[in-house]
């Protein structure tokens, strides 16, 4: 059934769809709604959770790392600071294989305070361990936290669902809800292998050595063998998410791409490329252009991390420049996404130009007119990279 | 406290492991060895780093035969509350669940995360082993060593603060069941420990705790250097039970009795050899006044 | 600068409700048939009693550019006193209309260039036996009438969902009742 | 994800003894029981056992007499200074150890 609610409503009811049974949570804007909404759901009991109101972030996910190793679907959701808070949390929740889904509306970072919406909260955030999955609008915003639940607990690494704040977060926009038996046939209960059991006891997380150490069964893995794990296994992930993609479009027809999103990319000489629901505003802006005659597209990127370098790979080589827009960077560098897509493409022989645009931090209105500007230019002279990253929309 | 647990008829099921990594006559060892004893087989531990992150194993081996797990620094309040609230999501009510951390992982970093659990009065046993320093990484001064001690952190003219009073921050949240004990007096902490397990909402037990190589004396004095603590009235057992006050056991037993002076504490131990004359006397001074209330 | 996008903005102060009504007429949008419908309310810090405003798009097609509106086709003023403190028709297109809780006749409301309607919702609200001030379901009959995007007959149920606890037939009611005493005119 | 596989990658321990080694090498004194002082082997029933109670390592029995277990006893000397009957002394770990004491 569609309805019209707010972003982090959409958020909030896959969270009652996938029936978390711990949730925690410390205010912080634009989180706020969502967490209200949960809090909605559980005192009128149309979701069955024990729901922790505690009194930090970094609680908050240490609530949801106990209570999944404990064995219990766990969820949290934060913005900005409070993201940067748990930080901690978030190496020890990844490095402990967890299964915990969070939801981040995109916030800027202080200081100055801002509330208002850009990326660099979670783009910080990229080398903690997490997937992270971007959703670009409220019906990617419920399918991604459902389809999350699932990624998560199939392979053991938790996973951050991101949208930006108040432009998703805090519009209203109609979606379908799906159907709780049918989410609940997609969605099996979490049975962990191992959790914190009194007939089985074990110390989880205990001090693991440099080297290997014998057990009872062989040897034991040191610390770097769990990290290698880790890592292969968050690579491995983005086939498991298109296997998962698969099905849950076969039962709610919705997906298909969910690595990375193409708008009019296949025979397009240029190709933006970005993050969140800006690659959708790019949308109109490409269709202005090619109503002109240029030949480009745009591709939003939805699987962050692990970084689907192949998919990247594949669909802008050959292409005469991409031309990445973001809303967070790399202080001291670059963009983030533009140093990672460059990196991918380093073995292509068919690599286009690369362009990089900063713009809309701290919830800086993007304009259209600003857009086609920008990608104007860099379709006329895709070879001037010196540049960049060049900044949009700066006043001063 | 009602039926007193006698050495011969405590319990001899023991759920920790010999050959730990503990320093030889660690104070928190007896501390663990009788906590776990008196919590039982059905018990999950919450463990931030500390001494008892190196004593509970290293990986792949643990020391205790019970589930536990490890962490961060300040979180151990909230993952207590977040193992709670799994057991009663996964109907399991009959487990106790027990935060087990140091001073500093308490009273300094983990304080927060405490005072929401206690405020939100989760159902859950904290037990704070004091050993008045930050031991694990080698001796640095906390918010709960006392005034005038030489840690690596205050070499020379020793810790200029007071000791923090954890406890009486712990009591100020309301919650019901408040209680202090000592490695010194195992048998009185296993009977705290055991009233903890069947009490509901938060409970804090805060364990004076020797560390023999942070308070520089013979690994042998353990237990003696632990109730002289007692004797001398520097630290006093106690209950808080719904807000009253009452002291326990060796403490309870000291009142109206001259009590020993605090030099016999503070001379078996190194940590306190800065301590001049006049500290001495102001503390000697401080310790009367408070008897004078009891 | 998509041309098929129909924007409605709204002005209300803080706590009137501006978002509450642009949220039913989305979904009475949505149910008509334009499938393309976008509500985002003053990002930021909403205060009690300051002037706040809320975007509306509405299209057949999905909209991709989430923006705040700076050219709305339509302007929806929830409080006559807005009118000293808020350039409301600022970037109202030619033509625009501007919607208008106001007791003056509309004689007296002059936008140049620009077609306006008004009604006394405050008053009729009343009438309907809503507490004084509880304009937000009132201007959405207002809506109905002028703009002629959406059916007050589609509107009343969706306004009754959602003030489900909030005297949803009042509220409806009042609707009803300014859209039956709206008058349109200008230019 | 199989059971034995997971559990490769993450750090979980089981329970099991001498996660320090045998710490018993640690020892510079070894304790010693005089059973001629010792009172629950003096009284041939169930007495004392402060020497169980205190150890921190768990390597005393409740028994009469009660039995160090040297694989894992650190040498503290706790038991010998909390022996009310002074049964329990400190000896060089040097020193032989004697049968049948």
């Amino acid at each position: 059934m569609h309805i019209i609610e707010s972003g982090n409503a959409a958020a909030a009811t896959g969270v009652k769809l996938a029936r978390a049974q711990v949730i925690a949570a410390y205010p912080i804007t634009p989180q706020t709604p969502l967490t209200e909404k949960l809090s909605e759901f559980v005192e009128s009991k149309e979701l069955d959770a024990e729901y922790i109101l505690v009194e930090s972030e970094h609680s908050a996910m240490a609530v949801c790392i106990a209570a999944s190793t404990a064995g219990t679907r766990a969820f949290t959701a934060t913005s900005a600071n409070g993201l940067l808070y748990m930080s901690e949390q978030l190496h020890w929740a990844a490095g402990a294989r967890l299964p915990i889904v969070m939801c981040v509306p995109n916030r800027g970072i202080g200081a100055p305070w801002t509330v208002w919406n850009d990326q660099q909260d979670t783009i910080s955030q990229r080398d903690v361990g997490w997937i992270q999955i971007y959703a670009n609008d409220h019906q990617q915003i419920i399918d991604s936290v459902i389809k999350a639940f699932r990624l998560a607990q199939t392979v053991s690494i938790p996973v951050m669902v991101c949208y930006d704040g108040y432009l998703l977060s805090h519009t209203y926009m109609p979606f379908d809800q799906p159907d709780q038996s049918k989410v609940d046939s997609f969605l099996p209960a979490f049975v962990p292998a191992h959790f914190l059991d009194p007939e089985n006891p074990g110390n989880f997380n205990a001090i693991t050595l440099p080297d290997v150490r014998p057990n009872s069964d062989g040897i034991a893995p040191g610390y770097i063998e769990i990290r290698s794990n880790l890592h292969e296994d968050l690579r491995a992930a983005l086939d498991t998410y298109i296997d998962i993609d698969k099905e849950f479009e076969k039962e709610f027809g919705r997906g298909g791409n969910p690595l990375v999103e193409e708008y009019e990319c296949d025979d397009a000489d240029f190709v933006a490329v970005c993050i969140g629901s800006l690659s959708y505003q790019l949308r109109d802006v490409i269709d202005i252009m090619r109503n002109d005659g240029v030949k480009i597209g745009v591709m939003g990127v939805q699987m962050y991390r692990p970084f689907p370098d192949k998919v990247i790979v594949d669909a802008l080589s050959g292409k005469k420049c991409a031309i990445v827009f973001e809303k967070a960077l790399s202080y001291g560098n670059q963009g983030a996404l533009y140093g990672d897509i460059k990196s991918a493409l380093y073995n292509s022989d068919k690599r286009p130009f690369v362009h990089n645009y900063l713009l809309g931090l701290g919830g800086r209105e993007i304009k259209t007119q600003q857009l086609l500007d920008a990608l104007t230019e860099s379709c006329t002279s895709p070879e001037t990279i010196g540049d960049t990253p060049r900044w949009i929309g700066l006043k001063l | 406290m009602e039926n007193k647990t006698t050495i011969l008829n405590l319990t001899e099921d023991e759920f920790v492991h010999s050959g730990t990594r503990a320093c030889t006559g660690c104070g928190l060892s007896i501390v663990y060895r009788m906590g776990v004893k008196a919590l039982g087989k059905d018990s999950i531990l919450v463990v931030p780093p500390s001494c008892l992150t190196m004593l509970q194993g290293i990986y792949p081996v643990a020391s205790a035969k019970l589930p536990s797990i490890n962490v961060t620094f300040a979180s151990t309040g909230a993952a207590a509350t977040g193992v709670r609230a799994a057991m009663k999501a996964l109907k399991k009510d009959n487990v106790n669940v027990v935060a087990w951390a140091g001073d500093g992982g308490t009273g300094d970093i983990g304080i927060q995360a405490l005072s929401g659990a206690c405020e939100r009065g989760e159902d859950l046993i904290y037990i704070c082993y004091d050993n008045e320093a930050y031991m694990n990484t080698g001796v640095q001064r906390s918010g709960t060593t006392p005034k005038g001690v030489l840690t690596t952190t205050t070499p020379i003219v020793g810790k200029l603060q007071e000791k923090k009073d954890i406890p009486a921050i712990i009591a100020a949240h309301g919650i019901d069941y408040v209680a202090t004990a000592s490695a010194a007096y195992p048998l009185d902490l296993y009977d705290k420990v055991k009233k903890a397990t069947t009490l509901s909402g938060t409970k804090y037990i805060h364990v004076h705790t020797p560390c023999p190589p942070g308070w520089s004396f013979d690994t042998r004095y353990t237990i003696k250097i632990g109730k002289l603590a007692i004797k001398t009235g520097l630290f006093d057992l106690y209950e808080i039970e719904n807000g009253a006050f009452q002291l326990t056991g060796p403490s309870k037993r000291l009142v109206g009795k001259e009590r020993k002076p605090v030099t016999d504490y503070f001379n078996t131990q190194g940590r306190f050899k800065s301590l001049d004359e006049e500290m001495v006397k102001t503390v000697q001074d401080q310790v009367d006044a408070k008897w004078a209330n009891y | 600068m998509r041309k098929d996008i129909i924007e409605v903005r709204w002005h209300g102060r803080g706590g009137q409700g501006a978002i509450t009504a642009a949220k039913i007429v989305a979904n009475a949008a949505f149910v008509s048939g334009y499938k393309g419908v976008v509500m985002a309310p003053t990002f930021g810090t909403e205060r009690r009693g300051a002037p706040v405003s809320t975007s509306l798009k509405i299209s057949k097609k999905k909209i991709y550019d989430l923006s705040p509106i700076t050219t709305p086709d339509i302007v929806v003023v929830l409080d006559h006193s807005l009118l000293e403190e808020v350039n409301v028709i600022d970037g109202l297109k030619e033509n625009g209309l501007v919607i208008l809780n106001g007791y003056k006749p509309l004689s007296e409301y002059k936008f140049e260039g620009m077609r306006v309607a008004v009604s006394d919702v405050t008053t009729h609200g009343v009438t309907a036996g809503l507490p004084p001030g509880v304009v937000n379901s009132g201007i959405i009959g207002a809506f109905a009438k002028a703009s002629g995007l959406v059916d007050i007959a589609i509107l009343i149920p969706i306004i009754e969902k959602e003030f489900i606890g909030k005297k949803p037939e009042k509220n409806a009611r009042a609707a009803q009742i300014v859209h039956d005493n709206t008058v349109v005119g200008g230019i | 994800m199989k059971t034995r596989e997971f559990a490769d990658k993450i750090s979980r321990s089981e329970p099991g003894p001498g996660d320090g080694g045998n710490t018993g090498s640690w020892r510079v004194l070894r304790p010693v029981i005089n059973l001629e002082a010792c009172i629950p082997v003096k009284l041939n029933k169930k007495a004392c056992f402060n020497c169980w109670l205190y150890c921190p390592d768990c390597v005393v029995s409740k028994t009469i007499p009660p039995v160090i277990n040297f694989d894992y006893c650190k040498g503290c000397g706790i038991c010998a200074e909390e022996c009310p009957a002074g049964a329990i002394s400190m000896v060089d770990e040097s020193t032989p150890i004697e049968e049948g004491k």
